[in-house]
């Protein structure tokens, strides 16, 4: 699989996709996510899997987005997450509220390709109450037990960062196997790297177990230290600073606009050669 | 010896936990004070199993972030956190925010996996060092997750109690209320009413929350602080006054 | 975790347990069948995850098995498995047939602590004719689909073969992620391993995707070549001259009694040790 | 150029794999024949995703064996082969025994992923040396798998052909028949007809098989040989005349 550029990756999710899109403890492709915004994205609908951060807020405040199915958005130790609670605040951004496990099992059932998948808990929360398409049955296995049945969740695009792909495409997450489970899930992966190296992880015992197949992979871009400020495994760690200073700025529009300029578009010629 | 509130609560917390039998204990992110107290049990020489989520070295889960709700459902977690924007006297909780959903007014982070972990853990610790009338609510705006359910919903456990900077709770799933275990030093019954949203009950002889003993406060600055300096290197310069090694 | 001897293993394993064995791909652990054999196991219930090989097949041949709840038992190239089809004949033994991912959901859903999960096809095949604990619903999703239900399976014990154990008592059984499943799955897991390692595999960012976790393990012992005659990855091959002898000394009672004295009885003081 | 059955039927079910659009194949472990069939389409050239089940090094699936039924539900498997210890006319097929159930006569392994596979992959090849009365009957004693489904059950493919040692025969799953689509050197409408226990159809102008080219058997002996030596050893040594480097 040849690499493509960060642009070309970019421009192929088009507006309105539904975009898995991982947290920040997830290795999400915070590279990709800017060159979301600097091809100016509209319409996106964003999956947290199962929660969302930094990656996430951003693109809401660039107006990449008009929708987020998720169970938490935050910054973690850096606190709310700015943008996201200002476009709900301005009415530009519905939230479909979940819990952590109902994003999973959305995502499990479109991976087993069964229509629905059940879960426990949920009833007596106003989160059910407040999902139509989520449903509560009787079990029809005779225990009088009530549980809540979740359609399957089937973004068009899974993206994350992963640590390398090898020749054959097939990309390493190492234990962050719910990069596995998105790209199982949705209908393309696209995935950004740290590097590209000979060989197939599938032929070695030691690293197969982390690498997710490429048969689900759609394009692989190199993108050097592309999931920060979040980290990546034992590669590097979370950028404290780096999210703190993005909390401050963004709490307000033009502080907003101010970080973009300077840590979006500013490194747009550098990110897209 | 003198300690800070943040080590009172972590003594606080791990007399709950040794309250019950417990074997493994899942503790989320934000939470250094419950880490605190489940590694002050471990220090103690109980046989703990501990599952620190967002630990980056040593994250306890191969099978992705999944793994713990799975664990969870597998019925394997003896005891959860959980806090709140809000918690009611019924020990709802809610991380939604407040105004009309989805949080108008204040918008929270959202639930988390509240909205499994309170019905699916073997029991649940409440944690919220704010205690006030904005945060302890007659009724909470949203209910990111219930204190109890109706019958045919399948509950594994409660809250076995809430502890805030002023006092520690216990919940009563059968009534659906709290009483008053203890207050803090500095608190009485009154003080905690005033500053409570919700009506709870007293029971006779409730006191002061006994302090932290000596050796409760050397384990907590010496082998409990290593093991989370890694992890909350800010709590523990806060709170330890010891900084990890460059 | 401190190793354990193979008898004593054997020992734990109550008369009447539901044991989760994979199959011969998938690292099953041949030496605690055979310790199984030579404590004289009884009753036992047997899920295939998702088929049965040789292990099954000797259990069966010793007596061990009451019931086989599985998709196929199979000697692979060696051709059908002859202990499994004489007890069927003999009305010695009971078998729940299923397909493949049956299994595999019904674990799941045990894995989830769900109480059913759905699987589709099925419908108009005999295996559900012939499974009274497998539903069929109308999808409550109002698409007028058809779909089976499945309930969990919880194994009591899961028992495998894994490369080695640490310090910590985490196993590491790389790919072989079906292992990690039935460990999940079940009330206890009994892993015999080549060897153990100092060490903590989930402190390792390469060894920890292809790790389970000590918390799912309730027993370790060393069994050297544990899997033999079926393959461990890529530390050894399937010996499938071993098999073949088997299947065609297995095809009579007595010649299986012969196979056993030889291969499980004589090696009783070697593998205790 | 001379050539072995084995052979005759690569090429037949590489000529059927060519003849719709296919990405993504499945093939099980005990199918050499089809597997150099996959190979064969790969050699010629065509952009063919491989999944080769129990193939010992470069196992594709790092999910465990659960995947490939994952990966089938999905929608990504265009094709698979199944076998059967019977199939009947409507394309039943039955792995689990003969007399009565579980297969008290003579009871074969097991049903496999078949009750999964036949409906969820974009199609299914059968695929059955053995072509007599015995294994091609008019009704199957048990349903592993149908050859249809009723209305209401989802269906993503059926049986595109059933290749035997003596024929082609394409399936026809609106009418749920077979039709005979070509007969091997040797044979005969009239012997199929003899060693075939169900009712087929026969078009007109059915004829002989069409021999595998030079090209094909050059690509068989030589590059699909190659990928087939580890997997299948004695196959190879016993239809190719070659053996793996020791």
């Amino acid at each position: 699989m040849t690499p493509m550029s960060l642009a070309a990756m970019a421009a192929s999710i088009p507006d309105g996709a539904m975009v898995a899109l991982p947290p920040d403890n997830s290795i999400p492709s915070v590279a990709l996510a800017k060159a979301l915004i600097r091809r100016r994205a509209r319409g996106l609908r964003l999956v947290g899997v199962p929660i969302s951060g930094f990656a996430t807020d951003i693109l809401i405040g660039a107006g990449c987005v008009a929708e987020v199915n998720t169970s938490a958005v935050t910054l973690g130790e850096a606190g709310f997450a700015p943008r996201f609670s200002a476009a709900l605040k301005a009415g530009t951004l519905v939230v479909r509220d979940a819990t952590c496990p109902a994003m999973h099992t959305m995502l499990q059932a479109a991976e087993k390709g069964v229509p629905f998948m059940p879960l426990r808990g949920l009833i007596g929360s106003d989160i059910l109450a407040n999902r139509p398409d989520w449903m509560v049955i009787e079990s029809p296995f005779g225990t009088g037990e009530k549980i809540t049945l979740l359609p399957a969740l089937h973004p068009d695009v899974a993206v994350f960062h992963a640590v390398m792909a090898d020749s054959a495409g097939n990309v390493w997450v190492g234990r962050r196997r719910e990069c596995a489970t998105i790209a199982h899930a949705s209908q393309r992966s696209l995935v950004t790297v740290e590097r590209v190296v000979e060989g197939n992880f599938l032929e070695d015992e030691r690293l197969c177990p982390g690498a997710i197949n490429a048969t689900y992979i759609s394009g692989i871009a190199i993108a050097e230290r592309g999931a920060q400020p979040s980290a990546l495994l034992d590669e590097y760690g979370f950028d404290t600073d780096y999210v703190m200073a993005y909390a401050r700025a963004a709490k307000t529009e033009a502080g907003f606009a101010e970080w973009c300029a300077e840590h979006v578009f500013d490194n747009q010629a550098v990110a897209a050669e | 010896m003198s300690y800070k509130t943040e080590e009172l609560l972590a003594v606080c917390i791990a007399r709950l936990i040794r309250a019950r039998p417990t074997r493994h204990i899942a503790v989320g992110a934000a939470s250094p004070i419950p880490a605190a107290a489940a590694w002050l049990c471990v220090k103690q020489g109980d046989p703990l199993h501990l599952s620190l989520l967002h630990k980056r070295s040593g994250n306890p889960f191969t099978d992705g972030s999944r793994e713990l709700f799975d664990l969870t459902g597998q019925g394997r977690i003896d005891l959860f956190f959980l806090g709140g924007g809000q918690i009611d006297g019924q020990a709802n909780i809610n991380l939604i925010g407040t105004g009309a959903w989805p949080g108008l007014e204040v918008r929270f982070p959202g639930s988390f996996g509240s909205a499994f972990m309170y019905y699916m853990s073997g029991r649940t610790i409440l944690f919220r060092e704010e205690h006030s009338p904005r945060v302890l609510v007659d009724r909470v705006d949203h209910i990111s997750a219930p204190g109890t359910s109706e019958p045919g919903v399948f509950r594994r456990g409660h809250a076995q109690a809430l502890v805030t900077g002023r006092c520690v709770f216990d919940f009563h799933p059968d009534r659906g209320r709290f009483s008053l275990a203890s207050y803090h030093a500095g608190e009485s019954v009154e003080s905690i009413r005033a500053m409570t949203g919700f009506e709870f009950d007293v029971p006779e002889g409730v006191g002061e929350t006994v302090p932290p003993s000596d050796a409760e406060l050397a384990l907590l600055r010496g082998a409990v602080c290593d093991e989370m300096l890694e992890t909350y290197p800010d709590f523990c310069a806060r709170v330890f006054e010891r900084k990890a090694a460059a």
